[in-house]
Order: structure tokens, then sequence, then C-alpha cells
């Protein structure tokens, strides 16, 4: 029991950075960022790149991960879907370049660094026990650093004059123009944040399970389902839905084999849609 | 065309088209510094257009837009916050999640000075029921709250022209009357020019000096505010005559 | 409704509904896979099979084309591939029935699967349908993972018919089950239900208003997707002999709207076009072996940025692109 | 008994009423228009009848049967049929195409006959097509037949609106605010457009601001302000009531002024 609330709460602190990522760049840019998984690996790959190769420490690999991630996320804003938006062609335009930028980089990193699965050593050793349960200390760092992210994150939402930009742009873009803000240059910041946090969450979890240049697609599912259940464009909806999947996935690993677990999360995910279509704390849509 | 103005604000014929359909045409109003100019009209005859036109919402098709001697219709429209005009949207456009300190906060956006805390504060003086629901979220304000929050967050970024979109809609007529003798005290207090757009259309003329009647995208008459309170054919149009 | 239109009136209306150029496309296709595919591909094994790939695909693509005549993006076909091979799968292996009666049943499993779960689904639009959908094509995989105990989900060995032996022979079964599809759709969009569709995507309410029962319409057409996908799913269980539950994954699901999205939208060619195109791109792009799926993916985003409205679109740009020039 | 009859309406958004207890009935061939100052809760009324939203109390009746909490496609084919502001027509459409799939009421082939295309199908294809020409031509569209929805002006727009609703064989027509917008020419020829249709046996009910517009084509008026009927009558005494001054042009008051 103790050891599941465990794997709970370390699960949900790394998905909590992972649909926060995702859920503002929903809510800025009103785009599914089908990349958002591939951004993830990116930065995990990174990371691998500068400790295991070239032999920087950790951190320097972190602080390039998510500096590299948040620039490439920059580039898709004003690249692709800021033209795309300007058109105000079809939603679903954008939702497939982003489909396309995330095969782009998924084969980027195929051919830049295999399909091997990539891991580093562990930044420190040890396991503490609590109760019954084990606790690695490296676990136990990865999930102080993505708690203290979190909170990080918002607090910069909101209490700074960009982070409070940034949310009333996902509410409401005109009046957020009438208030003087240059919703472009937001937009770019928002997304450059989003996919940021993506690639710190990829550079935290390297140390843990590892990465590989395929992992994309799973992840950017979880982060799917996690925005779903909170509702999509809101902050404190992606938070419930990283811990509801967290604390999902680390019950259902403790009592179901394998892949049972997700077959029942999917399941419960689709007739919780139907019951509650807009998720937990959503907007409603349509 | 000259290329200046010697108007405060002046909107040289301008024209607006929404893909091909011409909202505004060769429409030129001007007025000069510390007064209320009304703009009534039926709907759709352009009076929120010229309002986001003015804000720089929509691109002119045509014309010129003069402000305190600056070129106003090239600049984009955040810019032109940053110049001093403010616009108050039609539909009380709060940001509905954000508490009411922060869509004040929103409202100084532009401004780097260290008075905002201070005109916080006033404000709040000013409006004791918005302090009363400071960390209420905007949405669940009334609609008469809400009407004094888009005004009070416009006033923030203390602007030199404030654009107000149908302020009235919808509210009842006490709180019409606060409204109105709010708009009548931001100019007599900060000077603030003011652009009023209503379908109330008493209300308007009654704060305002000078007034355009809009139909279908042209100005159909101006005069004083008084004139026209009293003009036949303006009774006509509003209550079928 | 648009043949009887130019049937009963003025030939102005047949081209205020754009019948013909339909009719000519579906003879120009039906030249091109029956008359110049196996000319130059005859005896080619590795091609035709490129080919029975392209036209087995661009018909699961047609049937998310009607799910995008309603206004809904559909990441769910891959989950009715699986629904429709595996029942191939299993009554060809277990219960021994010959392929040409298991296809219809694959047809009408998935089709009453899409029945069963497309009356609450669809009331989901924007990317929550997208998302729900998508979460559907991943629940089918796991679901067939963990109720089919050997070889890892598998289903292996499954017998092929006799006419099917050969490449020829399968290529141009999978063409005429492509022309027989795009026949259909094409008729369908271009019937009363096909403007009954079209109304529902341009705007729910107002076709609510005069009359029309959104609810019906919308499932049928989830409906004919999902038996299209079926069908799809027994033809490739069938071509390779075997499925797995991973034959079908979300990266599937997306590249029948892919296929759809880069031929264009607005045309039931559209996804034809665009599954032959990808499929075709990226078997020619096979000699820059170590750059092929990097520049694949490069052409994709260039395509949607520069061609929203789908390769189909390319003469009406330039048309107009030339028009402005003048 | 009242051809549609609306009684005690009431609708809750949440903790805002919307539109509070309603009552009254419109007779057959009548045209009675309901209006008030924006937000008075006149659209959440139309919204109500075409069954669009569920009452949270009251209900509507046709000709005595219960529309309330029937699906709005449902009540359209019962008669009551609705038109939409502005520019709600299928954009990406020609206008007779916009006309043409409206005709999806009182059809005699199914859908699947229309797919094979059996004779009766081909006569209800030809049927639409006539009467589409017909209705488009009555609104003075005739001309625009051809163009694309999204390309034409607003008072075509307006009035391709109209034919949609037309196509559905309303007996009922609800038209929310036909008049928006228009000048003085252009009210005129749409009121008699309006008029016209009444002439063709169809009973209307409008939503409007144009008082002028209304004062000349009611029967009857209704008059709500924030959610409550609070004047019914003729124009003449409509016209007279210190209440609907007050609410239109707000009260006279000598204290707000410069």
């Amino acid at each position: 029991m103790e050891q599941v609330i465990i794997n709970g709460a370390i699960l949900s602190a790394n998905y909590a950075l992972i649909a926060l990522g995702i859920t503002l760049i929903f809510g800025i840019m009103n785009v599914l960022n089908f990349a958002h998984g591939q951004l993830f690996m990116i930065g995990g790959l990174v990371v691998y790149w500068i400790s295991a190769v070239v032999g920087l420490p950790y951190g320097v690999g972190v602080a390039a991960a998510t500096l590299s991630v948040g620039l490439i996320g920059m580039a898709m804003e004003r690249g692709l879907f800021a033209r795309v938006m300007a058109e105000a062609g079809r939603e679903e335009n954008a939702m497939l370049l982003a489909v396309g930028t995330a095969f782009l980089l998924e084969n980027a990193a195929l051919y830049l660094f295999g399909e091997k699965q990539r891991g580093i050593p562990p930044m420190v050793q040890g396991v503490y026990r609590l109760g019954a349960a084990f606790l690695p200390a490296n676990r136990l760092v990865v999930f102080l650093i993505s708690v203290a992210l979190v909170i990080a994150v918002l607090v910069f939402v909101h209490f700074t004059r960009t982070g409070r930009a940034m949310r009333a742009l996902a509410q409401d873009r005109t009046a957020t123009t009438l208030m003087g803000v240059d919703a472009g240059r937001i937009s770019m910041l928002g997304f450059g944040l989003g996919a940021a946090l993506a690639g710190i969450a990829g550079a935290l979890l390297i140390s843990v399970t590892g990465v590989n240049a395929g992992v994309g697609a799973a992840i950017s599912t979880k982060a799917f389902i996690m925005i779903m259940i909170g509702g999509a464009g809101v902050i404190g909806g992606a938070l419930l839905g990283a811990l509801a999947l967290g604390f999902a996935e680390a019950v259902g690993y403790a009592l179901f084999p394998g892949s049972v677990t997700y077959l029942i999360i999917f399941v419960a995910l689709i007739v919780f849609l139907l019951v509650r279509p807009q998720g937990i704390m959503g907007r409603p849509w349509g | 065309m000259a290329a200046t103005s010697s108007r405060y604000f002046e909107a040289r014929r301008i024209g607006v088209s929404y893909d091909r359909v011409t909202a505004l045409s060769e429409v030129s109003i001007a007025f000069d510094a510390g007064g209320i100019v009304a703009l009534i009209g039926a709907n759709g005859a352009g009076k929120s257009t010229f309002l986001r036109a003015t804000s720089g919402l929509v691109a002119l098709a045509g014309g010129e837009i003069w402000f305190d001697g600056q070129r106003l219709d090239r600049i984009p429209a955040a810019a032109r916050v940053a110049m001093g005009i403010a616009m108050v949207p039609e539909g009380r456009r709060v940001f509905p999640l954000m508490s009411v300190r922060d869509n004040l906060l929103m409202g100084a956006h532009v401004r780097r000075d260290r008075g905002v805390a201070r005109d916080l504060d006033v404000m709040l003086d000013r409006f004791p029921r918005l302090r009363e629901r400071l960390r209420q979220a905007a949405g669940t304000l009334s609609g008469g709250e809400q009407e004094m929050l888009v005004i009070a967050r416009a006033l923030m970024s203390r602007p030199r022209l404030l654009l107000l979109d149908e302020p009235s809609l919808g509210l009842a007529p006490i709180v019409v009357r606060d409204i109105a003798r709010l708009i009548v005290e931001i100019r007599r207090d900060a000077g603030t020019s003011i652009v009023l757009v209503e379908q109330n259309s008493r209300m308007a003329l009654r704060i305002s000096q000078y007034a355009y009647v809009l139909e279908t995208g042209r100005i159909g008459l101006e005069g004083a505010s008084q004139d026209l309170l009293n003009e036949e054919r303006v009774r006509e149009l509003y209550l079928g005559g | 409704m648009a043949r009887h239109l130019a049937a009963a009136s003025a030939p102005e209306l047949a081209r205020a509904f754009d019948s013909r150029r339909g009719a000519f496309a579906l003879l120009l296709l039906a030249l091109l896979l029956y008359g110049l595919v196996p000319a130059v591909f005859a005896g080619r094994a590795y091609w035709l099979n490129v080919m029975t790939n392209a036209a087995l695909l661009s018909f699961a693509s047609l049937g998310v084309w009607v799910t995008f005549a309603i206004g809904r993006v559909n990441i769910g076909q891959g989950a009715f591939a699986l629904i429709g091979g595996y029942t191939t799968a299993l009554l060809a292996t277990v219960l021994h029935w010959p392929f040409w009666l298991c296809l219809p049943v694959s047809a009408v499993v998935a089709g009453g699967v899409g029945f069963l779960i497309g009356w609450p689904l669809l009331r989901l639009r924007g990317i929550y349908f997208a998302m729900v959908t998508l979460s559907l094509t991943e629940a089918t995989r796991l679901f067939f993972l963990n109720t089919i105990r050997d070889n890892g989900g598998g289903v292996l060995n499954i017998p092929r018919p006799p006419e099917l032996a050969t490449p020829l022979a399968f290529y141009l079964f999978a063409a005429t089950l492509l022309l027989l599809g795009c026949a259909g759709v094409w008729r369908l969009a271009n019937s009363r239900i096909g403007w009954v569709f079209r109304s529902m995507r341009e705007n729910e309410e107002l076709a609510m208003s005069i009359g029309i029962d959104i609810t019906r319409y919308r499932i049928l057409a989830f409906v004919i997707c999902s038996a299209m996908g079926g069908v799809t799913g027994g033809c490739f269980a069938l071509l390779q002999q075997n499925i797995y539950p991973a034959t079908y994954t979300i990266a599937d699901s997306i590249n029948f709207l892919l296929y759809c999205f880069l031929g264009g939208l607005e045309f039931v060619l559209g996804p034809i076009v665009g599954a032959f195109g990808l499929v075709l791109t990226f078997e020619l792009l096979r000699s820059i072996q170590e750059f092929q799926a990097l520049l694949y993916g490069v052409l994709m985003i260039v395509v949607m940025l520069f061609l929203p409205n789908g390769l189909l679109s390319l003469g009406a740009v330039l048309r107009r692109g030339r028009g402005g020039g003048r | 008994m009242s051809f549609l009859a609306v009684e005690s309406l009431t609708r809750r958004f949440g903790g805002l009423t919307a539109v509070n207890d309603i009552s009254f009935s419109v007779e057959r061939d009548e045209i009675l228009s309901l209006i008030g100052p924006n937000g008075a809760g006149k659209s959440t009324v139309f919204k109500l009848i075409a069954s669009f939203l569920r009452p949270t109390a009251g209900r509507v009746l046709l000709e005595g049967a219960v529309m309330s909490g029937r699906r709005p496609h449902e009540v359209a084919r019962a008669g009551i049929v609705r038109t939409f502001q502005e520019t709600t027509v299928f954009k990406e459409m020609t206008a007779l195409q916009n006309v043409v799939v409206a005709h999806q009421l009182g059809l005699a082939a199914t859908a699947f006959g229309a797919y094979l295309g059996t004779p009766a199908a081909r006569a209800d294809a030809r049927e639409a097509l006539e009467s589409a020409a017909e209705i488009l031509d009555y609104l003075g569209l005739g001309h625009i037949r051809d163009e694309k929805a999204r390309n034409l002006p607003q008072g075509h727009l307006r009035a391709l609106g109209i034919a949609i609703g037309l196509s559905a064989r309303p007996r009922v027509l609800l038209l929310d605010e036909p008049f928006a917008g228009m000048n003085l020419e252009e009210t005129d020829r749409a009121v008699a457009m309006v008029e016209g249709i009444r002439r063709r046996g169809i009973t209307i009910l409008l939503v409007e601001h144009d008082m002028r517009a209304v004062m000349r084509i009611s029967d009857r008026i209704v008059v709500m302000n924030f959610g409550s009927r609070i004047a019914e009558g003729t124009p003449a005494e409509i016209r007279a009531n210190p209440a609907v001054i007050e609410a239109y042009l707000g009260r006279d008051d000598e204290t707000i002024g410069s």
C-alpha cells in the first residue's frame, strides 16, 4: 500500500510537468500538440548525449535539454503554428502540423541516436525504507525536483506579468490584445515554456527509466489522457489529471499484469468523457 | 490629405470591410481633448466597428486615423495601448477564470512604473465592491460588477483616450445610472477623452458633448448632444415614432 | 441527388452540384488501377504488393473521410481495422470459414461496434472527439493483447483462398475493392445524405433547425467508416496471413487521417491521392535510405504549410496564382 | 386553444434567471413580436420555443401538443422552425445548395432510397429543386443562387437564412432579428417580405430591436426586460406604455448630465 502511494506520487509529479506543458500550449494556441512526447524524448536524449557521451555533469545536461527543447518549441510556434493560425484555417490543420513535427523529431532522433534505449546512471545512490515501502534516493530527488518545478511554474503563471498575460491569452485573445499584450510574443514564450517542461520531464526521467527515440507517441498519449481527465487548457485540470493518471498507473501495476492497467484506464477514460465531456475542470467544448 | 492632424483625434474617411461586407465607409470623426463623444445608431450600424478600428482590432480598408499628432492606423493594436488608448469591448469581456485583482493588473500590463500598486488601491477605493471580491474569479461577478471591473481594468493603463463599447448593455436602469455617473467622473477627474458607443441613446446624449449617429456604416447625423436629444429624427429612429 | 438533378433539370444545376467531374475522375481511376498499374508492374511482386497496400490503405482512409464529412477528426480507424482483422483471422482459423464470408462479417462486426459506441462518442466534438478516438485505438490494441493468449496476441497462418494466391490477383482484388468503395462513397457524397453530412459539418445547429436528425446521420457516417475499417483489417490479415495487436497502432490511425488531409478533404479522391502519394513517396525515398524518414517528415510539413487544402487543390491554387498574375 | 402557447416558461443558468415565468400565446397567421433591451432574455425564449434549450419550468405547446422536451429536429418536423441571427447559413455552399439541402422535411424517399436513386428520390430531388428555386425567387435571391454563401453581403445572407427556414415547411417561423443592421429602405423591403411569408399561411414570431419595423409589422407585441414580461399589447398600446419607453431609452434622469 505504501509502495503504491510512493510510486503514484513520483509518477504524478513527473506527469504533472508533461500535463502542464501540453495544457499551456493548448490553452494559449488552441493546438493539441501531438509532438509533446517527442519533445519529452528529445529532452531525455540531450541529457544522455551531454552526460554519457560528452561527459559533462548531469545538471548541465538538464539545463541544455530545457533550453534546446524550449527553443524547438518556440521555433515550432513561429515557423508552423503562428502561420497556420494567422490564416484562420481549420483547427485540424494545426493538429496535423503537430503530427508532422512529431514525425520529423522522432526520425531526427532515430537518425542521431538510433533505436536503443538510452539511460544514464542515477544521480544519487541508495534506497530509503518507508514502512513496508522502498524509495530509491534517485527517485526521491527526481520527485523533489519535479514538485519544485511544478510550484515554480504555478508561481510564474500566477504572480508574474508574463505569466498573467499567458493565462489571459488562454481565456480571451482579443481582450488580452486590448490590454496591450503582444499576443505573438506571449504565444511564442508560452509554447517555449510548455515545450521546455516536456524537455525537463524527459531529462529527469532518463535517470530513472531511460528514454528511446520511439517513446514519444506513448508519452503524448499519456499527456492527452491527463488533459482529457482534467479539461484541456486549464492548469488546475492538468494537475488533477496528472494525479489521477499517476495513481491509476501505480494502483494498476500493483494489481494487474502489464497492459491490463492501460486497457482499464482507456475504457474508464472513454466512459468518463461520455459522462463529462469537458473533463473535471474544463470549459465546455463546442 | 494633410500629413498630420491638428485635432486631438481625427478619423479621416475611414472604411472597414469584413470579408467582402462593408461595415464602415467614408466615416470621419474628429474631436479635441477632454470631452465625451457619443456614437449612437442601430445594431450593425458600424459603431463597434469604429471602436475596433481605433483600437486596432480590425484593419482599415481606407482612410487614416490620427491621435495626438501621430498616425495611428499602422500601429499594432497592442502598441496603441501603450500610446494611451484603452478600449472596453462589448459584452464585458473579463478574464473569467482570473481573480478580480489579476484582471486589474492585466489592465496595467503596459506600465512599468512604480505607481501600479498605488493605482490599484485608488481603483479599489473607487469601486469598493471590487475590493470585497478581490480574490474571487471575475466570471462569478454580476453583470454590473463585471462592467465596473472592465472599466476599472481599462483605467489601470492610465489611458488618455477611453473607448467604451455599449457599457449599459443588458444592465438594470439603476446600474446604468451608476455607469453613466462613473463615465462623467472619469472625464472630470482625469481629463480622459472618451468615445462612448451606446444603444441607450438618451443616456449617451445626456452625458456627452457631441454625438454622431451612424446609419449602416455612414454618419447620418452629427451635432451637439443637447441638440440631438431634442431632434425629432433621433426620437423617431429609436421609438418608431 | 446530384445526378437526378442533372437529369431532372437544366445542365447548370449539374454544374452547381458538380457531379460530372466526379464521374470522369472515377473513370480515370478505374483506368489507372486496372490498366496502368498492372501493365507497368506485372511480374514485379514487390511493387504489386506496394500497390495493394496503397489501395487497401486508401479504402480505410475513405472511411475516415466520411467522418470528416460530418466534421469529426477520427483517430480511431486503427481500432476498427483491428476488430475487422481479428474477426477475419479468428473466423478463418478457428471456424475455418471461407474468406469471402469472413470479409462481410468483419464489416458487420466493425460497423456494429461503431454503431454501439458511436452514439455516445459522437456527442464529443473537436479535439475531444479526436483524443477519445485515439484512446479507442490504443484500448482496442490492449484488448486484443490481453484477450488472445498465444503468440503475443497474434493470430498466424491465416489461409488465403486459391483465387488470391498471386500478387497480381490480390492486387486486382484490392483495386476492385477500392473502386467499389470509391464509387460508393462518391455516390454517398453526392446524394442527399452527402449534402446532409455537409450541412452538419458546417453547422450542426442550423442542420437541426431544418429538421435533420443529426444523431442518426452522425452514427450513419461513423458506421460506414467503421465498416470500411473492418474490411481493410480483414484484407490485410489475409494479405499478411497474420495479425497482431500491434498491426494497427495510434500511428496507423493518424496515417489514415494524414492521407485524407494530404489528398484534400474537399474531394472524394483525396484519401486515394493522399495514400498513393505518400506510399509511393516513401518507396521512392528508399534509395536514400538514411534520410528517407526525415525527408518524408519534411515533405509532410511543407505540403501542409503550403497546400493546406491538400494535393488536389494544387490545380485551383495554380489557377488562382496565374489569374492573380495577370 | 391557442395555436402556439408559451406557458410559464422559466430558464435558469446557474444562479441567473434568464427567463422568468413568461407566458403568451400566438394565434394562427398572426405576427407577434418579442422585444426588449439586449440581455432581456428574448433569445433564450426563442431557443426554448425551438427546443434548443430545455426549460427549467413551464412548457411550449403547438396546437395543444407539448413541444418542450422534444429534440430540436422533432420540433422542426412538428412545424416550429427557427432562423438564426445574421450569418448563420451553410457558408461553403451556394445559395441554391443551401436551400435545396434545407428541404429535408416532407420527402417521399428514405435516405437509403435517396442513395440508390429510386424514382421517389428523383421526384423528391425535382420537387426540392423547384421549391428551392421558387423560394429563392420569391425572396429576391434568384440572381445570386449560384454564388457561394460566404461571398454574399449581409442583407442577402439574412434573406438566405429565412429561405432556409422556409424550406423546412414551417407552420410557425421564428425570426431572430431579421431587420438588424438594415437601413430604412432595406427594412421596408424586408418588412414586405415578412408580410408575404405570413400570406403564405405561416405564423410568425419575431425577435427584433428595430422598433420602427416592429411597430409596422406586428399584430401584437410582447415586451421583456430582465427575463420577465413587462407588457403585452398592440403596437399603439406599447408605444404609449411608459415602462417600455424606460426599458428602451433608460429613465430620463436629470441627475445624469454634464
